[in-house]
């Protein structure tokens, strides 16, 4: 299934786009989603175990993801 | 009790206010405001960039946490998004409560928690010219909620 | 720093801009307001009733102290006197800090502290009719800075 | 000496008046004050040992008062 995943902030700015897209077999999880967007756009400087939210909420890395499902990478936080 | 990102300057005033009710003895307010210098560097302003549908949930998430936490309705979270100068307030907290100490621990928490959880990111603008976003945890740490 | 006494109602907002500053990164403040009930009784409002040229210098001593522990100079504390209606601002305390743990820290002392030992009584007024001095500490027990 | 104790609050209330006066020896202190004023005005409910201060100061018993001290029975405060 092909995917797309937002990006913010440094990580946007690293892969040039705010969004990639990634082909994953059917029943992927988030892991392997993040090795998917390593191999993609190798220019983003993702942390060994990079924060992932799907639907708007952080994930584990064992989460199955789907089509239709909105996943961002979520480069250390800095708010407040 | 309300959160939510904002465009515009937030009135505390307007939020002191909001929080305020008959029952409460004690409101706690806690102001982030843009610094001149962050690390020594000279800033100029700063951007608030966010990823909005999830702040605004992890930000309504944080408030019903405070509230089953600190026994109160009455807080109110505003942040704001889009570039901001120097000495703007980027982020208000109020917490009503009838008594002083679970207010002023409900503020600290979710100031806290914000800074941990909630995906909102700063451009800093450098006097000299520059701009870099600020990395607030080491890169990978960040452990939020999951 | 600016400590006072005050017979009319406290700008909250005015407070939060005169702390601001550019070399902060934090605004804390905490809000004394006037609750419906006390002890299980129904109140109606209270009469604050000062020895004022102590409670002026009491305040002004707390904010040096706080300066002096926390770190900043931007430290405002405005407590009213007369009589106040549900609801309204007794105490507002407000301080600014390039940071926002002694921000906050400060906040906290600076309450803790001020009613400890300024000398400042409370007339309950009940909506029974009756009214009533609030003996805060147990008679006897307050040890100020004596 | 002759000197007057400020009252306030509950101790002003019991008294009916927001002064008492007190003789008491030259060279007396806080503590003998106190004595004095327990024995002028019995109906203020003064605590074992009572806030007192002095010139705006908290005073300890054992501190030495002169005419033109401004003295003041503090009962238990309750601002903020």
């Amino acid at each position: 299934m092909t995917l797309e995943v937002l990006l913010f902030a440094s990580y946007a700015d690293a892969a040039g786009a705010s969004r990639v897209q990634v082909v994953v077999p059917d029943g992927a999880t988030v892991a392997d989603v993040v090795a998917a967007v390593r191999a993609a756009a190798p220019a983003i400087p993702l942390p060994k175990r990079p924060l992932v939210a799907v639907n708007h909420r952080y994930a584990t890395p064992e989460l199955a993801v789907a089509v239709g499902d909105e996943l961002a990478l979520i480069p250390p936080v800095a708010g407040g | 009790m309300r959160t939510t990102l904002v465009g515009r300057p937030i009135d505390v005033a307007a939020l002191t206010r909001e929080v305020g009710a008959e029952d409460n003895g004690a409101i706690s307010l806690f102001v982030g405001t843009v610094r001149n210098v962050n690390e020594g560097r000279a800033v100029d302003g700063i951007e608030y960039n966010a990823y909005a549908p999830m702040a605004e949930r992890e930000l309504a998430q944080i408030a019903e946490e405070a509230s089953a936490r600190f026994g109160t309705r009455h807080i109110v979270i505003e942040h704001r998004t889009g570039y901001l100068a120097l000495g703007e307030a980027s982020v208000v907290i109020a917490v009503g409560h009838p008594r002083r100490a679970p207010s002023l621990d409900g503020a600290r928490w979710i100031i806290e928690e914000l800074k941990r959880r909630v995906p909102i990111w700063k451009l800093e603008h450098y006097v000299d010219g520059t701009r870099e976003w600020v990395a607030q945890l080491p890169t990978g740490e960040a452990t939020a909620d999951a």
